[in-house]
């Protein structure tokens, strides 16, 4: 190995009152692939987004490019060539086409005229497109597209135009959302990538990928550099220790379930989006996964069972322990199971809401007092009483929950499902973007609720959460289940065969 | 189509020489003719005093505000002072403004163009504190605090009779008329009236058509509804707008639409419009005597500063004028009607 | 192997600082905050205009009548202006309020004097059409689905359409709409304050109550701050919105009566000139005392702002150009020194084109004005 | 149990598709969805007018001289709705363009009356005063960051007392307005065809073309969409948000120069008429064609439904009501049919749920209303 490819030394930045990054110090060799991991709200993407010139770093910092200085404050041609980015959240504009979102940081093929050769366009992004091996309609919004295909427009736009592959291309939390099979894939790309020459800063809330693939990691907490290490000296375990800064337990094997119980959920012939005739039973304290690629129906399920889902459903369902009565699927929202959504920022909190507003909204009826008025000592009680037993970092209930990690509002979100103290709680997705400690903690408190008697329904992609937190894990393919695994047999492998149907 | 008389035809009857195109010629001669003396003959005769204050209250629209200035500068002729308070033309800006008068204590309050149920309140209030209230352009009647009238409902009849001698002379008393009114502004509704009975009285067998202009109409689609009409109306060859404001633009989309030959003539022209009749782009319009008009409210302060009745100035009707192409005294802005009014008013104050 | 109990004890930093809000400390800096320029931008701009007009007309203006004439002037335009606030709450423009006003305006002029009803009937039916506007409205926008923004100017141009049938287009005028039991709706007054002034108090302290007070105020905020997020936590985001329209068709024309009775007179075009004037002390108001939520004291206190500021010019100056001039200028000068950059472009940037690249820029960079040369 | 290529074969739909663009069947889809209602629902209402009409008023509707007078008489309203596109594109409000418009026409007016200039100087005059008040709203808005509703709400007030100071309030004539070389500007006609239709023309193609056809559309359209995303790619979104704040100051301050010549005379009220309909027509424009983003054809093809209607109405009734009850109804219908619920709200409310619902939810979703009980 030469000298780095990327180096950064003395960078600081402080957002009002918040110091996201305190002289941090950060080399990327060329030709490896550097893992930057750290506790949510650490400052990892405040760095990239330092690098990308979206924020301005605080005087003194230093940047070279292999060896060459460039100034943080602008950017410049040379920067520009050399260091690409696929942002947290992919940082594309789904309304807009892959054609046009490759073409925002690139510009176009024009005429004399100046208009766009559409042609050329096409062909240009079909190009960098296909090289991921995923076709991708390059003229439809990207909205229509799935994760996996806006992940690979993300890179695809990050590497267009990267001659030789010199130069360091840096990827915050591309993972967050992709299921296994899709996760290879892109390491397989990442790899490609490296193999040419290329560097990667690479960062993941994800131990397993750190040890799958990076060749050294930096370990930030709090603004600081706390490590950087050569990923061969390193276990899981040790590594979670320079995040935590303490010991944790990373294995987190639920406890076999007690047997089959009262079913707490009846689920019969749901049919709704991809999904064709799915029948479920959900016992108490039971937490039951449910899986699948993306687009198999999987993600829809828990929609439909708290009639949140858009658009025809048909079925019907029932909570044993409340009535006999079966209720259509359509209705189902008048059974009024709370939900917890994937996607936080559009479905799960309101950005301009406190805290306490966030976490009271759906208990709003409980705190009336006289002539309509909210009850508001009762409510600031009820808030902080949630804050506490689910352990959310915040100032208080007063703060605006925007100034929360994503993964203490993800403690909001469900701390005001658990509140509702429904018979069976939907989660979908609870640990995206979420850091290591604080998901131990998410664990724990489903665990908890399940403990106390509620069913659970865990829909991730994620095979982590399914290990560690399901008693039984449903597969869905295609719209049906095709796979039912429980106890001991969920094993990655297991999972991953039964999504992908190479059993 | 709507309204039209089955007249075209029997419009034919009325032969040259039919007795209602010879009154209307004849009145139009006078109408044509520029007045050399304003009505009031009678002097003040007394030593007018000075420094009087006067509130004068706009309306909102222009024709309010050149009468404001005409009347500030009369004023300013026998050393008073007025100030001029805006409002933006709103029920509620005028009742503001009244109001501001009332607590200013003036010695006379001028307005234009609200009926008093706007103001009703206020203008007790001025009544009861004694000052005069002088209208002008307005919907009223004269009595129960409103001294003075001048160009209300029953005056503004005559613009009517104008426009109508005008364009029953000028068909040769074989029209077909179509009449745009804006009944937003309820002072044009004698004009209105009256413009149908002569219209009817000189040319029993001409047609008219009424059509009501929304007030939102004017500076946008007025032209396309013009020409709208006039495509559907075919057989109309004289137009007649019951303001100015209505013509603006019209001429040139009836040129565009190939609308030639329709005569159109205006009430109360402003400037624009005595540049289109310059220009050949319409004929006619009836000219109002701000001028004259606000001198004359200066005249009837001036007699009720100096303890007489302002019945002379009640009394005296106010010069009007139809102009067109070949009578136009001016093309820029109002002219006023009789050439030398300021003359003869102050000689009427003993001023020259 | 064990469900330690991790992190959870370690977490909680805040339990003190929480139970110390009564502390005096605490105490002043709330006070602090709630004082500050970025909070009440515009009552500090109100001062500053009161402080000029008593020194510019020093015989006219620092009086009680001066109050007096603000507060009657001014109190249908805060009908108008607080009419507006609990649809944009919800995120749902009614453009229509003006026509609302002019039509109840005429309605009730018109049945007082040609059919010649009671005060009462002629109040009711009046309010009866405003009711059925809200209805409407909250079909076209709610159940057909379509944009608030259009939805609500396709109505306004239908209820044109009727006022100009029942009017004719001129004014509505007679001696019933002057006499007492009528007249007295906007004209009774106790020491020279008039009730108009009374109902503007009164619905902004309805709206305060409903908005800060009450789950259904909550709810109206969740909907209008992330519709999904609130349908996902049960609350009927549509009933809200529909419910909304409803009620600022009933305030807005509440408002056209008054002003009937406060002019005696029914005009087709009552509610006109108060539309953007409504909206723009709408959007200051949310700018001011709950930054970013629309509301009704900060509504009611920029209606007041500008008017102070008009009425204070027509005392000290007749020059007609200047009360547009200040007008424009307060706005700005409140806008900037209170940040300013609240309400739509917040909503409108608020969503993400895919997942969401939410929290990281947009709020929290809105402390550090445009520093960076990037953006320009 | 077979070891699928995963579902990318079953993913791409559309990837055969592209190859075969040319084949009959794909043109002939596409051709269905370019003409569906969802497409263009605005089209289908304007032919149910025309053929309306032509049963209504046969003699004079179904003319060329109606097409003519269509297009004369829509020009300048369409030409102010086009300048209000490129702001709505990068969802910028700019609510100056009424006022911008009565500034030049007023301007241009007084320099060619009063001061005597030639029709040349008068025009480059007024044409920069409408740049700087691009200018000055481009700094309120993208440098001082007001929000842009209210801003040029404030700066538009700014505008209307420079006009009150111009013109004391009241149109201003002379006889140069009406002289040749200006009064071609809008008169001048080629076979009853006047300029202002080309100057419309080529206005609907300079801003399709840039929208649809330069990196700079795209990016306006990025900036608009998701702000933040668009920066991160690199996109000057400030600096775009100022440029169209200025493309629609030049573009309105045009329109008022057209309207001055075509009417003989600057009236310092000349643009408030056209403000509310020139957001209509943007709004129902931006439901047309290219559903769901503000686009020229679409704006233009709303202008000229109105105006076809407003012409018909003219042509076979006299009713002064009718043509705001018309306005109203098409304006529902059409966006009803269309979905109508693009713009604003579809920017408020899209759903980007679940990764792969998505795809299922907005687009599909719509064509399907409430069927959840879940929302009401
Ligand atoms: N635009 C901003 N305004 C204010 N504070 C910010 C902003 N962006 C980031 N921060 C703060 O900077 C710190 C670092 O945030 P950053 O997003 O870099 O964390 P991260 O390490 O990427 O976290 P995660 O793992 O959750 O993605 C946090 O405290 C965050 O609140
Ligand atoms: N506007 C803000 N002002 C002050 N502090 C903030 C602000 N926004 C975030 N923070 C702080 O930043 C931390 C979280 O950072 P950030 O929001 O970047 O996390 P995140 O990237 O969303 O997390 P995740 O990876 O789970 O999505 C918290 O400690 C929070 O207090
Ligand atoms: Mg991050
Ligand atoms: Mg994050």
């Amino acid at each position: 190995m030469t000298g780095p490819a990327l180096r950064v030394a003395a960078l600081s930045k402080r957002f009002g009152g918040t110091q996201a990054l305190r002289d941090v110090d950060l080399e990327v060799a060329s030709g490896e692939i550097h893992a930057l991991i750290g506790p949510n709200g650490s400052g990892k993407s405040t760095l990239i987004k330092i690098l990308a010139g979206f924020h301005h770093a605080e005087p003194g910092a230093v940047a070279e490019l292999d060896g060459e200085p460039f100034d943080l404050g602008h950017v410049t041609a040379s920067r520009h060539d050399r260091l690409r980015f696929v942002h947290q959240e992919l940082g594309l504009v789904g309304e807009l086409s892959a054609i046009d979102n490759l073409a925002l940081s690139h510009g176009f093929a024009r005429t004399a005229f100046g208009n766009i050769r559409w042609p050329e366009m096409e062909r240009r992004t079909t190009a960098l497109v296909e090289r991921f091996g995923l076709g991708i309609d390059v003229r439809r919004p990207l909205v229509t597209a799935t994760p996996v295909q806006r992940a690979v427009v993300a890179i695809a736009a990050a590497l267009q135009g990267w001659e030789g592959g010199r130069g360091v291309l840096v990827l915050d939390e591309p993972t967050a959302v992709l299921p296994p099979g899709e996760v290879a894939r892109l390491f397989d790309i990442v790899r490609e990538l490296r193999d040419a020459g290329a560097s990667v800063l690479y960062v993941s809330h994800r131990m397993d990928e750190i040890f799958a693939l990076a060749d050294r990691v930096t370990v930030i907490r709090g603004g600081r550099r706390i490590a950087t290490r050569r990923v061969a000296e390193l276990t899981p375990r040790s590594l979670a220790e320079l995040m935590a800064g303490e010991e944790t337990e990373t294995d987190h094997r639920p406890a076999p379930s007690a047997g089959a119980a009262d079913p707490v959920l009846e689920v019969r012939d749901l049919w709704a989006g991809p999904l064709r005739g799915v029948d479920l039973d959900l016992a108490r304290g039971e937490r039951l996964g449910i899986t699948g690629l993306v687009g198999s129906g999987h993600e829809v399920v828990p929609y439909v069972a708290c009639g949140a889902h858009a658009g025809p459903v048909s079925g019907r369902l029932r909570l044993p322990e409340r009535s006999e009565r079966w209720t259509e699927a359509r209705d189902a929202g008048a059974l009024g199971l709370p939900l917890v959504p994937a996607d936080r920022a559009g479905e799960g909190v309101i950005g301009d809401f406190s805290v306490g507003e966030n976490l009271t909204l759906p208990l709003l009826h409980r705190l009336r007092a006289r002539a309509g008025r909210l009850h508001r000592r009762r409510e600031s009680a009820l808030a902080e009483d949630w804050i506490r037993r689910v352990g959310v970092r915040t100032a208080g209930p007063g703060a605006r929950i925007t100034t929360l990690s994503g993964g203490n509002q993800q403690k909001v979100v469900m701390a005001r499902c658990l509140a509702q103290r429904p018979p069976v709680l939907a989660l979908c997705e609870p640990t995206a973007g979420v850091d290591v400690a604080t998901r131990l903690q998410l664990y724990d408190l489903i665990e908890r609720q399940a403990d106390e008697g509620m069913g659970v329904i865990v829909c991730s992609s994620d095979t982590q959460d399914l290990l560690a937190l399901c008693t039984r894990v449903l597969v869905v393919r295609d719209g049906r289940i095709a796979r039912e695994i429980s106890g001991r047999d969920i094993t990655e492998p297991a999972l991953v065969h039964a999504m992908e149907g190479t059993e | 189509g709507s309204g039209t008389t089955p007249a075209a035809d029997s419009s034919q009857a009325a032969a040259p020489g039919s007795p209602g195109l010879t009154a209307a010629r004849a009145a139009l001669k006078t109408y044509a003719q520029r007045p050399a003396a304003i009505s009031v003959t009678q002097p003040v005769g007394k030593k007018i005093p000075k420094g009087k204050q006067i509130d004068f209250i706009l309306c909102g629209v222009q024709s309010c505000k050149d009468l404001a200035d005409f009347f500030t500068g009369a004023a300013g002729q026998l050393g008073w002072k007025v100030k001029q308070i805006a409002t933006q033309g709103t029920p509620e800006s005028v009742q503001a403004a009244y109001e501001q008068a009332v607590r200013d204590k003036p010695d006379a309050v001028v307005a234009s163009g609200f009926p008093r149920a706007v103001y009703a309140k206020q203008l007790a209030q001025l009544t009861a504190a004694g000052i005069p209230v002088i209208q002008s352009n307005a919907d009223d009647v004269v009595g129960d605090g409103i001294s003075l009238l001048k160009n209300g409902p029953k005056d503004v009849g005559v613009q009517g009779r104008m426009l109508a001698s005008w364009v029953v002379s000028n068909s040769g008393a074989q029209a077909n008329t179509v009449y745009f009114d804006l009944p937003a502004y309820t002072i044009l509704k004698p004009v209105k009236d009256s413009f149908a009975a002569n219209y009817k009285e000189w040319c029993a067998g001409c047609a008219l058509d009424n059509v009501d202009v929304p007030i939102t109409a004017v500076g946008k689609d007025m032209p396309d509804r013009v020409v709208s009409y006039l495509r559907s109306h075919p057989k109309v060859t004289h137009v007649v707008f019951s303001l100015g404001l209505l013509n603006v633009g019209v001429p040139s989309a009836l040129k565009t639409a190939g609308l030639t030959g329709r005569h159109i003539v205006v009430n109360v022209g402003d400037a624009q419009n005595y540049q289109y009749i310059q220009s050949g782009l319409t004929d006619g319009a009836m000219a109002l005597n701000s001028h004259e008009t606000a001198w004359l409210q200066v005249d009837a302060l001036a007699r009720h500063f100096t303890g007489q009745s302002m019945a002379v100035d009640q009394k005296a009707a106010l010069p009007n004028m139809l102009v067109t192409k070949d009578n136009l005294p001016s093309v820029d802005g109002d002219f006023p009607i009789v050439e030398s009014y300021q003359k003869q008013f102050k000689a009427l104050w003993g001023l020259s | 192997m064990t469900s330690t109990p991790t992190r959870a004890a370690e977490l909680p930093p805040s339990a003190p600082h929480r139970s110390a809000v009564f502390v005096p400390g605490a105490l002043g800096r709330r006070a602090v905050a709630a004082l500050s320029f970025r909070n009440i931008g515009a009552v500090y701009v109100w001062l500053v205009i009161v402080v000029l007009f008593s020194v510019w007309a020093p015989d006219t203006f620092p009086t009680i009548i001066t109050v007096k004439q603000v507060l009657n002037g001014n109190a249908v335009a805060g009908l108008v202006a607080l009419s507006v606030v609990p649809p944009l709450a919800a995120r749902v423009f009614d453009l229509s309020v003006a026509y609302t006003m002019s039509l109840t305006s005429v309605l009730t002029a018109r049945f007082l004097v040609s059919a010649g009803l009671g005060p009462g009937a002629a109040i009711t039916l009046a309010m009866a059409a405003a009711l059925l506007i809200g209805v409407v409205n909250g079909i076209v926008v709610v159940v057909l689905r379509v944009d608030s923004f259009i939805a609500t100017l396709a109505t306004g141009a239908l209820i044109q359409s009727l006022i100009t049938m029942v009017t004719n287009d001129s004014s509505i005028t007679g001696v019933q709409l002057l006499a007492t039991p009528f007249a007295s709706i906007a004209q009774l007054d106790a020491d020279g304050i008039t009730l108009p002034v009374l109902y503007l108090l009164l619905a902004a302290l309805a709206i305060w109550f409903l908005l800060e007070h009450t789950a259904t105020g909550r709810r109206l905020y969740a909907t209008g701050f992330n519709a999904d997020a609130a349908r996902l936590q049960g609350v009927r985001t549509d009933r809200l919105r529909f419910l909304t329209l409803v009620a600022s068709a009933l305030l807005s024309g509440f408002a056209g009566i008054v002003f009937a009775s406060s002019v005696g007179s029914g005009s087709p075009t009552a509610g006109t000139p108060y539309l953007l004037s409504a909206y723009a002390a709408a959007f200051v108001g949310a700018t001011q005392l709950r930054a970013g939520r629309f509301n009704a004291w900060g509504t009611v206190l920029a209606v007041l702002l500008l008017g102070t500021g008009i009425t204070g010019l027509g005392l000290a100056t007749s020059a007609q150009w200047a009360a547009s001039l200040f007008t424009g200028s307060v706005l700005i000068v409140a806008l900037v020194l209170t940040g300013g950059r609240i309400a739509l472009p917040a909503v409108l940037r608020r969503r993400k084109g895919i997942p969401s690249t939410a929290g990281a820029g947009t709020p929290a960079e809105s402390g550090t004005p445009p520093v960076t040369g990037k953006e320009t």
